[in-house]
């Protein structure tokens, strides 16, 4: 960057004994319907946050749009509320050239697996340094009720008023499926402590940490988890002293099945199996390359660069 | 079949004659891989070093490797020479050098070459074992045969087959050679620069090829009959030399631009490959991303982040960029995107310029979308338009577009090395904490303009947003705000318009019969077009004009000087006297339709979309069947 | 606080008086989710079945579901009841009817109500155990007194609860009911429209709803002293009621279209909704892409094959279907795409209504792409359209951009029930193999049109290309081919423009002072608001165009008639008196755009973004302060 | 569809005694660079007809642009050259709505898995019948040797000179993680007869058939895959009766592993392993739904459709 380039980045180091309290992150109240599940995940992320201490200037979250991707607008740092779809290419451009930031992104399925995939397949082989949230009601909520990707077959919108025509599509095993994806895992609103242990280890994990968050719409899905809300054992619970570990967790769901998170073989298969809802890590690889590790902005001051450019210029001389 | 064959004569035996020209061109062309690009382009940089003004522009066909000796596979590069600046690549060819006769044939057909143009045509096809070849050469030889072309055989194989073993990678130095004798080159810059075109490749490659280059000479020495003389112009200053693409790439490095986003696409993608090469050393990166809309929200994402970013695409890519000029004009974000505009609609002609993306880049993002389009019109604009369109992006927080097109892109001429200045790498706003109360669009109510928040400054947390909003970014429904930030997005343009000067007339400011307006890369041969038809009498002046949108002041009060005014641009428009064509519904020209609806003045045009820059010979054929009363 | 409480009165205690109108508003808004909307829609139905002129638009929040009692949040629907043909929404309110005294505030707050309206608000809240309940009330009170309301406290709440256990659930039918009295609507109508709404539920839901209307009747006609009494119109013909997306959907149907290729999008969605409940039974898909692209991508894959596909989507959509369109209209593939105008730029105000796209559906996609966009104006033409540009776009092989808006897409209207002919679905190009020698693109010099291929065509195999191409489909980079096939392209809209007939004036054809023009969904409010003007002696008259590219003929002729020109549209335009602006630089309204560059008249503006449909009264106003000579 | 429709299903059903040689299916000569790849697998295209004896007229071949890309215009059927990365919704516009014609697409590496990752991911998952080919030279072509998603790291380019800074993503793992996918399989336009046998398992299979071709681009990447072409040993076959069968073929590739396709498991864990170049068939599983079995065109005359919205109009009658 330019001459005062450096002056930017000095500030960023400041002394600061700030301590940052949870009022001190939350915006104005959210909009979303009472009930919804992105309140939750609202809540999670400004405890995140509060125990990360995270500065609210040097926090950016980024979406696309749809209910879920209101989120920034709910939080009291920097954010991004772009386009349906491009919230990641817009995030990528974030950290890339300023990598002191803390990213978050924030997507509804439609928003990620639908209309912007192909942003999706591709922040997961970058493996930028993020947070990506995938708020999974299966449905889009914003525009009331069309199927989404991820919509359970047979279930009814206002688009496919007979059901959807397709088995929904798994994010995990697309997730999966990508080379140099480093981070996947799955949590679910409506289990608070292991929503927040999950974006706690994403937080930390160093490169794209991808999360899929079951998410209630009871405004237009209110049967689709209702069950699973209600009998605990429909859900089984990853475990490993390497995944996410919560609490006595174990109490509230006995269903708990050890899965080593290096184990790709093995997350495939419980990413695939659809029989019982799985939270967990179900995979992790710090050593995978990161795009910004080769692609980092110089410092060169403006000075530089014009020594630079006219010793470029020699070879074009006339 | 007249083949004015040079036979073997010895020196004494012939007269060379050597004519005096100010401006002549000279085409080279062979199969694709021939390297007739090379060869061409160390003969326009010797030109220039001898401070000859040049013009140079490539040949290429649309396969990487077409099937060789193919009419339509023609590969090549035309350099024009003239004793003061070039600013275009003329008209047609005078002098040509063919490695093949079929892809002579091609230039033949395109009308490249000029009636009584002199050819130095490789001898070896009219003798080749393969009987179907010989029957092409006739064939070749027939269909030549109707333009009064002096067609001279060379055996450049045989020649090269002297020095080397595979003359296929040797006949380019060997026509090097053969030019250099024609037009007098300095010799020694020549072998320079087939050091340099050679560095770090083995010693004996360069020697090799200066091998070659004296064969050529020398061999030009013995058998021609011709040369030619062209007086040269004392720089005036230290120059440099390039294309328009090279041109932008420094300029975006000198702008303190740091992250070039882009995908693919022909012909924008030069630039990508010259700061993939440089940048990195400058501490800048090029994202190659996933598709173009990609590389506009990477391109927005590092602008919002206070970073220096552009975008850069040709017509097809700015089609997928539009929602997201939209988004970065609504929430005010910084943009510069470059297109580099070719052929068109749709993947059109990819590698052929054209000017049709104008309206495209003014209105094609649905919403009242306003911001800044502007082209450059020389190569020496390519490079300093960055620093320019940087600026304004930043100071009004809104999208420019810089629309260059093919013809700026692969045309490489010199021009006055640019004195650099760290101003133009000034940093974004600086990144002091947000005072209390300041607000992310505190519009300043006469201006529209309002300070930027990037993140890291403490206190301007907030959440920027395409929907509509307030002065606080939150969204809004509200009419009446809805009304106030329109008004506040469109009077930055007109507060920036302001600042505008009116253009100046090429000619006669006074005013007179005809005025012609352009825009972008055309500027060179209108002007060439209007100083040949000065010369001939005829009261015709020019206007070329830099900024689109918003348009400079003044345009009106000019045109109320001229009896008539017409655009010429590469772009379709409908020709009067065509079946149907009324004045109402006439298609015309973009920039004619943007000035007639802006000042009322019936602006006519001239408009062609032949793939090609326009050749200053039509324009000024052109200006003649247009001069009102008719000096026809 | 005055607040004119209807006290418990017997009847013969009060005198009713009836008041005779030719025109009344009627808004209903509620809490989202406490149904003011069904209880409109019921009472707009039985209106029209009466033969009264009926415009419904409903009030949708931004949010799915907000916070309750919240002046943004108001959600509800407003009727105009005219004694002829309604056709748009008017101006204010005369009588709203309030579930909460916030949404009324909201309401109060966009200036939807008139100054004298007279409001039906629930009492509950003004004694509501909850103290903030209280005070928000009495805030409010203060707020509303400001203006002439007359506010009747009623008790619906209560009432309800006599009835069923969820007011909630209930409130809407009540209301109904009170409407229904003070309009004196056919009962027997309203109770066969609740059958019509909950058919498929259980009978006791009807029957529990049939009881709250009835509840609500008896409750106005026992306490309320004030009746409106408003003509009918004899419908000549039988009529349909509905909205224009409905309209779009069943013209879909009626025009022979198979597939609805789309991507949800406010507000076109629920042209999609509809297709997705009733192209299944009539043999045609919605296909819901993964993205606007791809949606674009199906429908011109459907077309080429021969089938007859659409795609509907609004501004951000069309941004990203640009690249699509250029090909096909480069490809020559007939391809129908609606947009359902929304505010913008970029994601705007998704819900409200704008015609800000205009210029990018003409001239967003780079390169000269030549094609047909035009507009409706009614609900009816929303019908209508679909035959009209599905024929267009096959007759030319080209692609029909049809402009609806969020005024059209969510306004309800009677129209006459269309008579359908099976024409209209005649099916594309005969299948029968291709004679020798026909080719792809055998344009017909005089008009550009050539015959249409689609696989399963013996003799017709070839590859269309989005690449410049001869008449065979072959990749061509000849200059010559280049410029032909452009000017065939863009002589079928010459010979299509040819065919289209002058628009009609609405007023005084032979001229006078001042011409209003206008496109798609305005004309009803432009009309009126010309009537009115004419009533009070202004020597005005409007013209409304439907086709915009190309533009019908003889608007320059008609122009002359008339001492000024203004278009009246809702979009963005310059102010003129406001900072920098000049004549000059002025950005004005799309359409004055189009006609000054087309007539070189010098075409006005008058435009406002409210996120509202322009009301009558305030198009009026501009009349008047537009008058050349002045007439304030 | 309208009054004419059904005449327009006659006439595809007439009687047809033609029989289809070689040459009715080639069209002009290629223009690609000699030794390109793109040869080889235009020539098994044209075999692969001929041996089907599909109808000239009823086949139609989908392309974006790309060298790759300019394959329809060699071939003697109908074509679709549209524009770049887009070529699937082209493709399932026509299939959707003519079913009886045979569709084929063909994609380069930076069309499918670059800029058309998309439409790619939701095609496999539509599973609309029909087969595409991704012509995979690890490069962008026609624009001259730019990086592609499936370029080697490190592999130099024009926009990444000091070689690519990500692994390649490989596509075959990419599918396998897509929900619906039911065909997908791995070719090497070198190896001829498997070439030709991949095409034309992947034309019987009944769903959305995904065969990636391993193609030498000689003019950018001579080097890519000259060991592979010299060395058979760095190729393994996939074997397996409901596999690829090519006689004789073991002679060349001695060096051969047993795969049954319907495995998904075994079929990642292959695709996923980089050691060696495995050609066959990964995966297929002729159960998958397709989206076009519910989603087909009726065949109603206009009169029904009006009689229809004679109906629907009752319930908007005034
Ligand atoms: C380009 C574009 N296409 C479509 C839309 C309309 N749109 C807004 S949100 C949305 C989808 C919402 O669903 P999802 O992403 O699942 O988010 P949710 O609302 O369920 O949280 C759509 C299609 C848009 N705003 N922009
Ligand atoms: C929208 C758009 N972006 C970019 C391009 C330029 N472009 C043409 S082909 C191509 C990529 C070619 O690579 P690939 O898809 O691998 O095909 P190949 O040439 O290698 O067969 C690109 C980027 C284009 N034509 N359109
Ligand atoms: S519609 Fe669904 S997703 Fe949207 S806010 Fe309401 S509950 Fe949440
Ligand atoms: S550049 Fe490569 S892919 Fe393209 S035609 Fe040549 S060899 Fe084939
Ligand atoms: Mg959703
Ligand atoms: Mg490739």
């Amino acid at each position: 960057m330019s001459d005062s380039c450096s002056l930017l980045h000095v500030l960023h180091e400041d002394e600061d004994d700030r301590h940052f309290e949870m009022g001190d992150y939350q915006g104005p109240t959210a909009r979303w319907c009472s009930g919804c599940g992105d309140h939750s995940v609202l809540a999670a992320a400004q405890r995140l946050l509060t125990d990360e201490q995270l500065k609210p200037e040097t926090t950016v979250f980024v979406s696309g749009i749809g209910c879920s991707s209101r989120f920034p607008h709910y939080m009291k740092t920097y954010g991004f509320h772009g386009i349906h779809g491009r919230a990641l290419p817009v995030a990528t451009g974030v950290k890339l050239t300023r990598p002191e930031l803390d990213v978050f992104v924030v997507m509804g399925d439609g928003d990620c697996v639908s209309i912007g995939a192909a942003h999706w397949i591709h922040a997961l082989r970058y493996n930028v340094d993020m947070v990506a949230l995938l708020l999974d009601n299966n449905i889009y909520g914003l525009t009331k009720k069309q199927t989404s990707p991820t919509t359970p077959q047979g279930y009814k919108s206002n688009t496919q008023p007979r059901g959807s025509y397709l088995p929904a599509m798994n994010p995990l095993e697309a997730t999966l499926g990508v080379t140099n994806a480093s981070f996947v895992a799955q949590t679910a609103e409506w289990v608070p402590a292991h929503l927040f242990a999950t974006l706690k280890a994403a937080h930390q994990h160093r490169g794209f940490s991808f999360v899929r968050i079951l998410q209630r719409c009871p405004h237009f899905t209110p049967d689709m988890y209702s069950e699973a809300v209600k009998k605990p054992a429909l859900v089984q619970v990853l475990t490993h002293p390497e995944g996410i570990r919560v609490e006595g967790l174990e109490q509230l769901y006995p269903n708990q099945v050890r899965h080593d998170p290096a184990d790709i073989h093995a997350a495939r298969e419980l990413a695939e199996d659809a029989s019982v809802i799985r939270l967990g890590l179900f995979f992790r690889d710090e050593s995978r390359p990161r795009y910004e590790e080769t692609r980092a902005l110089g410092k060169h001051t403006a000075r530089e660069k014009i020594d630079l450019l006219n010793e470029e210029f020699e070879r074009y001389a006339v | 079949m007249k083949l004015p064959t040079v036979g073997v004569e010895t020196p004494t035996d012939r007269e060379v004659s050597v004519r005096r020209v100010t401006d002549i061109s000279v085409e080279i062309v062979s199969d694709s891989g021939e390297g007739a690009q090379k060869c061409g382009q160390i003969f326009g940089s010797v030109s220039a070093k001898m401070g000859n003004g040049v013009w140079t522009v490539e040949i290429i066909p649309a396969e990487v490797e077409p099937p060789p000796r193919n009419p339509a596979g023609a590969s090549g590069i035309r350099i024009r020479l003239g004793d003061r600046e070039v600013t275009n690549w003329g008209d047609e060819t005078d002098v040509a050098v063919a490695f093949n006769e079929q892809a002579l044939l091609g230039r033949h057909r395109l009308n490249a070459l000029a009636p009584n143009a002199t050819i130095l045509l490789e001898s070896m096809w009219a003798t080749h074992p393969d009987p179907s070849v010989r029957k092409q050469w006739e064939e070749a030889m027939e269909e030549l045969s109707d333009r009064e072309y002096r067609i001279i055989e060379v055996p450049m194989e045989e020649q090269c087959l002297t020095v080397v073993d595979n003359p296929r990678r040797g006949k380019n130095m060997f026509v090097l050679g053969l030019l250099s004798w024609i037009f007098d080159r300095d010799l020694e810059r020549a072998r320079d620069q087939i050091g340099h075109a050679f560095r770090g490749k083995k010693a004996e490659i360069t020697e090799r090829n200066v091998q070659l280059l004296e064969l050529g000479y020398a061999w030009g020495a013995e058998h021609l009959d011709f040369r030619y003389e062209i007086g040269t112009l004392e720089a005036s200053a230290p120059m440099v030399v390039m294309n328009g693409n090279e041109a932008v790439a420094l300029g975006a490095v000198a702008a303190g631009l740091e992250l070039a986003a882009m995908y693919p696409i022909t012909p924008a993608t030069s630039v990508s490959h010259m700061l993939g090469e440089v940048f990195e050393r400058y501490g800048g990166v090029v994202h190659q991303a996933e598709d173009e809309i990609a590389a506009a929200g990477v391109a927005i994402g590092a602008s919002y982040a206070g970073r220096c970013a552009f975008t850069i695409t040709s017509g097809p890519g700015l089609a997928l960029k539009t929602e997201f000029l939209g988004l970065a004009v609504m929430a005010e974000i910084p943009l510069v995107v470059v297109d580099v505009q070719r052929g068109g609609p749709s993947t059109g002609l990819p590698t052929k310029v054209e000017q049709s993306d104008l309206l495209a880049a003014m209105f094609g993002q649905p919403g009242d979308a306003p911001h800044v389009v502007l082209a450059p019109a020389t190569i020496e604009e390519c490079f300093h338009v960055m620093t320019t369109a940087r600026r304004i992006a930043e100071a009004l927080r809104t999208v420019v577009v810089v629309l260059s097109d093919a013809n700026l892109a692969t045309g490489v001429a010199p021009f006055p090395r640019p004195a650099l200045s760290p101003e133009w790498q000034a940093a974004p706003p600086d990144q002091r904490p947000i005072p209390e109360g300041v607000k992310p669009y505190d519009w300043d109510p006469r201006t529209g303009v309002s300070r930027r928040f990037i993140p890291g400054q403490a206190g301007g947390e907030h959440t920027l947003t395409g929907l509509a909003h307030d002065e606080r970014s939150k969204v809004a429904y509200d009419s009446a705000i809805n009304e106030r930030s329109s008004t506040m997005r469109s009077r930055k343009l007109l507060a920036f318009q302001h600042t505008l000067i009116a253009p100046e007339v090429n000619g006669d400011a006074g005013g007179g019969d005809l005025l012609v307006v352009g825009w972008g890369s055309t500027r060179g041969a209108i002007e060439e077009a209007v100083a040949r038809a000065r010369a001939q009498g005829m009261s015709v002046s020019s206007l070329h004009l830099t900024f689109l949108s918003p348009l400079p002041p003044g345009l009106k009060e000019i045109f109320g000087r001229f009896r008539k005014v017409m655009t010429v641009e590469i772009n379709y428009s409908d020709k009067k006297g065509d079946p149907f064509v009324t004045d109402h519904n006439r298609r015309r020209g973009q920039l004619s339709w943007l000035l007639r609806a802006t000042t009322l003045v019936d602006v006519d045009c001239w408009t062609r979309v032949l793939g090609e820059p326009l050749r200053p010979g039509r324009i000024l054929q052109a200006i003649r069947e247009n001069m009102p009363g008719g000096t026809r």
